[in-house]
This record gives C-alpha cells, structure tokens and sequence, in this order.
C-alpha cells in the first residue's frame, strides 16, 4: 500500500501563467511577512514565539489559496503563510503578532492563535494535533447542515504521532465529512529530525490504513501542490475525506530565534536550491516573464511588509480592559471577594 | 406540577430542545442503542442517527470535534459516559474548548454541552467513581453545572443548551432514579439566566449548610435529624459551581452565622475551600462559628463497600459537624 | 499491504494432544469462573460490573497461556481469561470480585482492575487503550535492564480508535521493545458494533502503517493462537514488535446484566457453533480421548469455581482502615482540619 | 555555599540523581538537543540517548509509558515541555500513575517525575502560560512540587526522584534564569523528607504571606517594601502543595493573627482556597483580620502584554492587600 505520488508538472506546457504570477506574488508576500516578523524580534517588537514558514510558502498558497473563501480553514503554530493564503489581511496580522490594537485577534492570540473567521481561517493552534479533530468537527457541522463547503486542515510532520491524528481521521472517515488532510511534512519537529521518532512507511501509509486515499506532492512546486489540492478537493466536496502530503523543507530555525546548528549545512545549502519561490521565479522566466518585473513584485512584497510592520509598531497597544471581554457569558471573571 | 425521575428529565429536555432548535445534536458512544445510563432511550428513532449520533471510542474526537462543530454554528451535546474518561479529553476541553472564544478576540462561540456522569453508586472503583467538579470551576471559559434534582437537571440542561459557551454538564450516576416534582410544560422563562443562581432546599436560621449534586440530599438528610433536634439548618443548593451564587450564600450565612459545606469530592482542593475561603474572607466578623467543610478524604475511591463507604460524607457526619459548629461558643478556636 | 492470516491448523496430525487437553482443561476453568462470577452478580455479591470473556477463551489461553511466567501481561476490563490463562489463582480473583478479604488487589480493585503482579499480570484497565502505552513503557524498562522478557498486551477491537492506540504503537517500534500487540476483535464494543464505527482496513492495516507487523489468527481455535503467538514471540524478544489480531465473538453481553438485544439471534446461534471450548474438545476427540473424560474435565472445572463462589462468600469483608493504605508515601489522606 | 541558577540546579541535580541510581533516565521531546528551555544540555552527551531520551509528539505515550517503566523497576523523569500539553496525558497521569499502587492494593509503586514547567513569562498566550497546581494537589496519589529558588529546586528534584510515588514537578518558566545560594557538593539529608516542609523565607510578625513559586519573589518584594513602612510581612514559601505544610502554616498564623495567600493561578478555585480555609478553620479565634487570597482573575492569559499584565499578581498588590488586613480592626466585616 503506497500513496500514489502525483508527478511534478514542472512548467506544464499549458499551465496559466497569470495564475502562477499571482502564486509567485503572494509566494513572495508571504515570505516577505516571515522575514518582517522575524526582524520585528531583534526589534523587542514581536514579544511571543512565532514559528516561520519561510521555505513553505508553495504548500500555503498551493493548499489554501486553492480554496474558495467559504471553505474553512484549520491551522497550525506556523500558520502565518496559511493566514495569509487564504485572505487574511497582514497588516492585522502584524499588529496581532506585535500584540497591538487592530490586532486580528484584539491583540489576545498572537502568532500561536492566529485566526481571521472572516475568511474562513478558524484558527492556528498552539496543541500540535489539536487542530485535527476540530477540523473533522467543523466539517461535521458541514454536513449536518447540509453545506458543500470543505474543510483542509494542515499540520506538520510531528503530529502524525499524536493521538488525535488517529481519532479525528477516523472519525472523518466514519462519518464522510468533506475534510482535506494535509501533512507539510518539512522533516523537523523542533529540534527533533522526525523521521528518527516516527515509525513505519509515513503519514501517507498511516491515512490509508484508516481509509482515507493519500497522495504525496513535492511541497516546493506550487503547481504541483494545487493541482494535487484541486483533484483532491473534488472528492472531499462529496464527503469523501483526503489526504494530502506535501515534502517540503524548514529554511529557517524551529522558532524567529533558532539558529538550528542540529542541521547539517550541506542539507540546509541543498535545501535552498529547491526554495519554492525561486522554482516559481525560474519558472515563469520560463514562460517569458522579465526577470526585472519578477524582481520588482518581491521588492513590492518586501515594501508592502514593511509598511505593515511600521503600521503595527505606530499602532496603540489594546485597552486592556479588553482582558475581561469574551471569557463567558455567565459570570463575573473579576476577583469580587478581595 | 407532575413527577418524573433525573435520568426522564434528561432524556426530555434533551429531546424538547432538539425540537426547539435543529441545531441541537448529541454525539457518543452507544447513543443509538440509548446510552449506557439509557439517558437517551427513544431519541434516536425521533431524531435520526445524525443527531442522536454514535461515536466511536475515541474520546479526544467527541470533544474536538464539538468544538469544531461548535464554532461552525451548530450545539453539539457530547456525551462522555462518565467523568473519568473525560480525562482522555482534556486538552480539548480546557485548551481548546474553553479557551477558543477568548483566544481569537471573540471571533467565535463555543456553544457546547459536555456531559459527564460523576460521583459514586456502588463498587465502581477508582477510574468510575471521580467528583473532578473543582477542576473545571478554576478553569476560564468553562461552566460547570452539577444539578441535584429532576427539575433542576430540567432546567439547567435547557440552559446550558441554550449557553452560548462550554458548558460541563455534571449528572450524578447515583440520582439517575431519583423522582421528584417537575413544573408541567416545556421550560419557561430565561434557562441560562438561572446558570448561577442557588436555591434554598430548606429555610433555616442556625446554620448554613451550603452543598451540591447528590451531597445535598446528604444535606437534607441532616437537616431533617438536626431539625428534630432543634437545631434549624438551612440548605443552599448552589445547582452550578461556576458561576456560583455568592449573594445567595453569603446572605445566608449573614443570617445563620455558621457555614458548613459539604461535597462528595475529596476535600483537599475540592470547590469547597473556594466557598468557605470567600465567606471567611467576607464575613469573618459575623461568623458564629468557624467555617467548615466535608468532604471525601485524599484517598482513591475503593472497590470493596467498607472501604468504598470510608470516602461517603454521610448524613451522620453532616449532622455531627452541624451540632458541633452549632454548640461552639463564638470565636472559639476550633 | 495486508496482513498475513495465519491457517487454522485445526488438528494438525502432529500436534500435542497432552498440551491440548491442558488449554481444553484450562478454557473450562475460565468459561466455569466467568459463569459462577455472572451468577454472583443476581446473588448480589458482585457488586461492580464485571464484563465476561465467555466465547473468548482461546485468546486468553492461546495468548496468555503460552508466555512463560517472568513475561509481562497488560490486559483489559475483559481481562478475567487473561489473568487465569496467566497463573493467577481464581479464589484470589473471585475474592476480588466480591469484594472480600484475600483479594489479589485487596478489595481496592475488583474485576475492572484485577492483577497478579507475582505471575506478571501488572492489571486490567478500566479506561480502554490505557494499557497500549502502558505496556509499550513495561518493555521500555525491559529494554534498558537488558531483559529478554517479553510484554503481552491484549486489548479489544473498539480500541483501536482511541489515540494510545497510534502513540503506543509508534512509540514501541521506535524504540524497538518487546511487545505483542494483540486484538481481541470480538465484533462489539459495548452496544456498538465496532465495524460501524471503525474506517478503513482494520487492526492489522494500522499496525502495518506503522511498521509493525501484523497475523490474524481464528481467536476460537487455541491452536491456531498458540502456534501464531509462539511465532510472533521469536521476533518480539529480538526487539521487533509484533501485532496479533484474534478474531472471535462475545457470546454474551457487554456486561453481565447486559442483555445485548441488539445483536441478531441468528448471529449469536452461529457464532455458537464456534464456541472454542465445543472446538476444542471435539479435536481432542478425534485425537482419541473419551467424551466422558472431556466432560469430567468440564464438571471438575464447574466443582472448582462454585467452590472458589463458597469461599469468597465466606470470606469476611476487608478491614476499612485498608482504605488509607497504599495511597502514597508522602503526606496524610485524612482531613486533619476538619 | 555557591551561587547557582535555577536551570543549573535542574541540570546538575538530574545528572547526580542519575549517576547515583542506574534505574533513572530521562524522556521528553528534544532533549538530546538539551530541551525546549536547555534544562538538558550536556546530559545526552554524558548519559546517552537512552537515559536521555528523544520522544515522538505524543505527551500520552510518554506519560503512559513512564507508567509502566516505573511499574518495572526504574525511574523516568518524564519531560512534559509546557505544562500545558500535559493536558494531553491527564488519563495517563491522573487514571492511571495516581491510581496504581492503590487500585493494585500495593502491589505496585509508580515511582516518576512529570517535569511541568508552569507560568507565565512573556506573551505566551492562553496555552502556554497555565498554573494549574491546584488540579493535582486534589488528586489522591500525586505528590506536587513547586520550587521557588535554585536550592529548592535541587533539593526537592533529588526527593521527588527518590520518591516512590508519581510527583508533578513543577518549574516555573520565569525563574530558569534566577540566580541563588545553594549548598556546595551533593544533595544531603533526606531529600524525601523535604517533600512536604514549607521554608520561611522572610520572618516577620504582622502578618503571613503564604505562597510557592515565582509567586514568593512577589511576597519577598512586598515584605520588604511594608518592612521600610514599618509593616513586618513573615513570607512562607510552600515549595510543595501535596504534602503542604500545614503546621508550618499555622503556627506562623498563629503569631501574627494575620493570612495571605499569593498564588500566580487563577484565584477561583485555586490552591489558596484550601490554605485559607483551613486556616479559617483552625484559627478562627486568633485571626486578627480575615483571611485573605491574591491570584488571577478568572480569564485566560493573553497575548499582548497590557491585557496580560491584568492577570498578574504584583508586588504592589500584595502590598496594598496586606496594608489593608494590618490596617484592618479585629473583627471588621471585610
Ligand atoms: C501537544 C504538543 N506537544 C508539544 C508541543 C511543542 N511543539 C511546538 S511545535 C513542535 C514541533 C511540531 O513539529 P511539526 O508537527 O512537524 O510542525 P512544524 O513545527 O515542523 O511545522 C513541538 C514539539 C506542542 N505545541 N504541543
Ligand atoms: C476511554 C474509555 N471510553 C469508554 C469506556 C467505556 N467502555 C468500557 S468497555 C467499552 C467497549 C470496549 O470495546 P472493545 O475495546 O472492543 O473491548 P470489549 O469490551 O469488546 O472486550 C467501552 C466503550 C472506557 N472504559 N474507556
Ligand atoms: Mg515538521
Ligand atoms: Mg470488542
């Protein structure tokens, strides 16, 4: 029992090319984002951990910006390129991860709980795992209700050793929710190589076993990875769950302050000639594009970030009687007695 | 006024709230065949199994998944069979669950009712037995419901239902056969405004003996004797733990000048401490008599009736502590 | 991938008809402790809820009974045939289950958590799955002693869905520990029939996906346990876990009290006529033993638990100051305040 | 003496305890790269990667399986990262390694460590910040730690390692850094004996401030802003809450007439609850003014620091709270 592994289309000869400069652009947006929010750190401006995807923009924009805005959308601690793929405005964003008012989460989340219901993004997850069963309960409520929209639910290569990777594909499966798994598989869990604590063939052997067909994609080919999402969510429109994994590569440390020296620096150079946004670049250069106008929309991206970031830092901090808002209906949180 | 038992209550307003909203559903194991207390006898052949669903055994995803479905606009009812296997789920519930509304700046609700029979019936041993209530009072975010009767599980399940947060949904395996007097009718009025109001079981001016689930039929108990004894003991019924009454109680022990509290739960960090450290810190100037609580001792629960009956708060014990609260002398050092 | 099906020997020509007639013997005892421990409950003198392995027999002698005694045995709240098939004593059990002084857990226990860890049983679970990582953690212990004795750990088709399941797993083929993994797939868990609730393959298909090789074995032939756990145990003490799935039926109820009315009568008769013990003893038949002997063997069974019912009956309640023992070392369980 | 910080203390008592007893080793996500917090750097290198063990992200697997290692004759110390995600093993703790030895009737010990670093640092949010102590001190079975200073941490890591039952070890992420006196060569005395024995840590005789944790740097800075005020705070500093010492307690109590207790979790339903109501209890008559908590209100943690800062439990609250109880007549109605 293996996953089929969808081929890499490379360049396909009849690929749209308005479509990949669009992937290209919000490729680059988000890598910009990552880099912005990484230097606010030095900065003391972003005082949580966040958790870069720098190196896995092409799974991002593959996965979640193939999805329609009513689709739903659960991610994890690195979910900042997920966000942003499926809508979410960075400047929130920013001023979220800054804790700042006009945060997208008031300011209460941060990086970890990330989350823009508006389009459809039900949250980050600071529980590696917890977002599976969630996910298989939303689209629980999807078919209770009779909707056609579908759920994708990604989480990395670490938390296919968790418990609730079992309990909610299964649960997903017994039920025929509309639910797209999706592994970013990027071979670290922190700083644990995964592979080494990780038994058996891999994720997408696990998956079938529990019923759900797999498919493996190289995660730095962002045409691979929505054609592979596409085909995929045309089964999970009709209630039948897949599974989606996509290879790819953590670029940077576990965490904005990581440095990782546990990777070996060959693997780390090799790794960087597979660097999704300059595969897209090459590509499109490829296809005809001028090598400048491609450079001229990463110089964009990196100024729109930066705007985003001086946008965050000018902004207030929340009020923070904010701090007694949405704990419960019932109630008084405050300490009455003393 | 008509008659019904706790689990009847249950499975009624269950099933009256199901027709009031369709949204409403109820996901656990072996709900389709009734459920393993049959609290949910009969749904299933009204409602369907996509309402009255199955689950598999899988603990973590009855409770993620409500989640899930929760923030997606339905209100899922998860049934955990008993409160000891809500231990499998407890990162869902206290770190998701509670949490999720707060986390993304109010971007959701969690709309959610957790059931989780609690308490001691007979030989059902350490891993069957569990009074975690405390646990879920301390927790933000949470609810936490423990009714003592047919007519408050009516009630307070309406209400709970109708929450819009996560609510801890706390029957006592051992009232399930309990009858008692029921208003007549679907529930009226505001259900989620009585989460968080107690009730007066019986009016006395001694003392205040403040208790909830099963313990407050202990409670009675002891009232009964003490009353015969001419000893006049007043009974709050807290009904939910968090919110708690506070006013309730603390006009109560106004009144009475002596608090005793008592819960099946082991008393080393149970809710009690909570409720006898508040009256201590506010009232301590009108105090008769010192404060006190009963509880199981830190011990787990056995198998075998002699052991298993050394953790029951009997109402012997309750009233034992009453007298004595009762004959002290004010302020004396107890 | 599927699982190897190890063939029903049914009476091989070679096979040992001495050892035979000892699991024959020993399925008696446990089917007669089952029936004396059901009668108990209507005689109100087991007072917990006990959940009977009648139909199961051969799993717990095939299994069990082929461990050598310094093995390690992790077992359910189906776990009665498990503990006798393991060498603990059916008084000491029957005690327990009542409740009564002389119990192997002391009255503290009783029948969701009987264990003898003089012969290795280290308990019965009243939480389902919990024993998977448990026993995965006993062979960890082994493996860093530098034993060779191996953990057998049986749990039953409905847990295959909870989470410990997959970490248990994982957790010992990583590490490479001295666990067989058995299923005892007797169709139901509780009122649910497991299928309904179960996506996927099975037992065995999970196992695989995580690199542990999986045998499904007829769970009502002894024989045909035996000879698969035997086989399985040569690779099991070399480090390699193992999984075994032993398909057989509950002849009766969940629990003692239960019924069981949603099970078809015409499957419940079928599943009769596979009755281990009837199998078994028609085998020995044909290998030449005399009906009357093979019924003795069935009456003397009977005699030795109505007898170990009497002893139990009479034995006198635990003394309640038990109740503060063994709870921990350090601090004091009574309510010195109060 | 020598001076040593708090991590350092944690490292360097974890080797000792290893080299001394064969049987204990070491499990939890990275830790052969040193841990999350570097808590294990150097040890892998000394000990090997099977007495420092890497783990899978699987927190039921790890605490599972340390329950049936301990059951077998050795020692892990199970490292739970966060004490948050331990929430994902609370059957495992809670069902399972409190129940055993009991359930068993004796026949088993569970001697492991769950290492749960607890608290807030600096924007962590609500899933990486929880102080949930109190869960464990209400339940039969668990030992609960919670060292304040590098000396305690050393001595109370060496006793709950020796110890033969299940102890939630809980360091608080703040404080890895902290800098202390600690006593030069190994471990002496009977460290098991330290479980259960409160350390006053500033004596005082106007009133006493119980706490435990990063809570008792907060007591420790109030007690000395009321000394320049003339105001003599006696700091009592727990460092375990099961066992907790009880007539340390109140025999301090009984001398200055005078309870509070700080904690950093939430106050509803937290650990000062069970102190404060048992001194209520006991000390009635010779309490100067009422008993008295300070903890966090009853909100999730959040993000941005003005919001978490509300949750907070400062040294100028401590202050404010015990001007008040000084400044309060005996007897006052609080
Ligand atoms: C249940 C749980 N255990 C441990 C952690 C700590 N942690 C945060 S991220 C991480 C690694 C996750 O690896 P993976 O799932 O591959 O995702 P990646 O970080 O590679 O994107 C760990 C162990 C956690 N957040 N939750
Ligand atoms: C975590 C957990 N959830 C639910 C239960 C209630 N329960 C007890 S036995 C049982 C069925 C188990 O089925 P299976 O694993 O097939 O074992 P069997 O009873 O068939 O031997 C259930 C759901 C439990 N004990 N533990
Ligand atoms: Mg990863
Ligand atoms: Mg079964």
């Amino acid at each position: 029992m293996t996953a089929r592994t969808a081929e890499s289309p490379g360049a396909p000869p009849n690929f749209d090319r308005q479509r990949l400069l669009d992937q290209y652009r919000m490729m680059c947006r988000i890598r910009a984002f990552e880099e912005a929010a990484v230097g606010a750190i030095s900065d003391k401006l972003v005082l949580g951990a966040i958790h870069p995807s720098i190196g896995q923009e092409a799974v991002a924009v593959g996965v979640c910006g193939t999805l329609d805005r009513a689709d739903i959308l659960l991610s994890t601690h690195r979910g900042h390129g997920h966000t942003m793929a499926k809508g979410a405005d960075p400047v929130a964003m920013m001023c979220e991860l800054f804790g700042r008012a006009g945060g997208c989460c008031s300011g209460k989340g941060g990086s970890m709980h990330i989350a823009d219901f508006e389009v459809g993004m039900l949250g980050a997850n600071g529980v590696v795992g917890a977002n599976i069963t969630i996910a298989a309960g939303a689209a629980h409520a999807i078919k209770l209700k009779g909707e056609d929209r579908v759920v994708a639910c990604l989480f990395g290569d670490g938390a296919i050793n968790r418990g609730p990777f079992l309990e909610g594909l299964n649960w997903a499966q017994v039920f025929g929710l509309n639910v797209l798994f999706v592994c970013e598989d990027n071979v670290f869990s922190s700083t644990t190589r995964t592979s080494t604590m990780t038994a058996g063939p891999g994720a997408a052997a696990r998956a079938e076993a529990i019923g759900i067909p797999a498919v493996e994609v190289d995660g730095n080919d962002v045409l691979a990875v929505e054609a592979a999402t596409k085909e995929l969510l045309a089964d999970v429109r009709r209630g039948q769950p897949r599974f989606l994994v996509a290879k790819t590569y953590r670029l940077t440390g576990h965490t904005g302050v990581d440095p990782a020296p546990y990777r070996p620096a060959e693997e780390v150079q090799e790794a960087w000639t597979r660097d999704p946004i300059a595969r897209a670049r090459a590509m499109l250069e490829t296809a005809g594009y001028e090598a400048g106008d491609l450079a001229a929309i990463a110089a964009a991206a990196q100024r729109e970030m930066r705007a985003a970031y001086d946008t965050a830092r000018a902004a207030p901090w929340p009020d923070s009687d904010l701090a007694y808002a949405d704990v419960q209906d019932v109630g008084d949180p405050r300490m009455v007695a003393f | 006024m008509g008659r019904m038992t706790y689990i009847d209550a249950a499975r009624q307003t269950l099933a009256e709230e199901m027709r009031r909203d369709p949204t409403v559903w109820a996901v656990g194991e072996d709900l389709g065949r009734g459920g393993v207390f049959t609290q949910y006898k009969g749904l299933v052949e009204e409602f369907g199994p996509d309402r009255i669903s199955d689950a598999p055994i899988s603990e973590a995803a009855i409770l993620g998944a409500a989640v899930g479905a929760a923030m997606m606009g339905t209100r899922p009812v998860v049934e955990m069979r008993f409160s000891d296997f809500a231990l499998c789920a407890v990162d869902e519930l206290v770190n998701q669950a509670a949490k999720a509304r707060y986390m993304f700046g109010g971007q959701s609700r969690v709309p959610m009712v957790v059931r989780e029979p609690i308490g001691m019936w007979r030989s059902s041993a350490a891993q069957h037995s569990q009074s975690l209530e405390a646990w879920y009072a301390h927790i933000p975010g949470l609810v936490v419901v423990t009714p003592a009767t047919p007519a408050d599980l009516r009630v307070l399940l309406a209400g709970a239902i109708r929450c819009d947060d996560p609510v801890v949904f706390m029957e006592h395996k051992d009232l399930w056969a309990l009858e008692g007097e029921v208003p007549d009718g679907p529930v009226g009025g505001d259900p989620i405004a009585e989460l968080g109001r107690a009730r007066i079981a019986r009016a006395g001016t001694d003392l205040t003996v403040v208790s909830w689930s099963a313990a407050v039929h202990g409670a009675m108990a002891a009232a009964e004797t003490l009353g015969k004894e001419g000893i006049s003991a007043e009974v709050v019924d807290l009904r939910t733990i968090w919110p708690w009454d506070r006013e309730a109680v603390l006009a109560s022990v106004r009144r009475t000048g002596r608090l005793l509290v008592v819960h099946e739960a082991v008393a080393a960090g149970g809710f009690g401490a909570e409720i006898a450290a508040t009256v201590a810190e506010t009232l301590h100037g009108d105090l008769r008599a010192p404060v006190r609580r009963l509880g199981a001792p830190r011990i787990p629960i056995s198998y075998a009736p002699p052991l298993e009956d050394r953790v029951r708060v009997t109402p012997e014990a309750i009233a034992t502590a009453a007298r004595g609260m009762v004959g002290q002398p004010e302020a004396a050092n107890g």
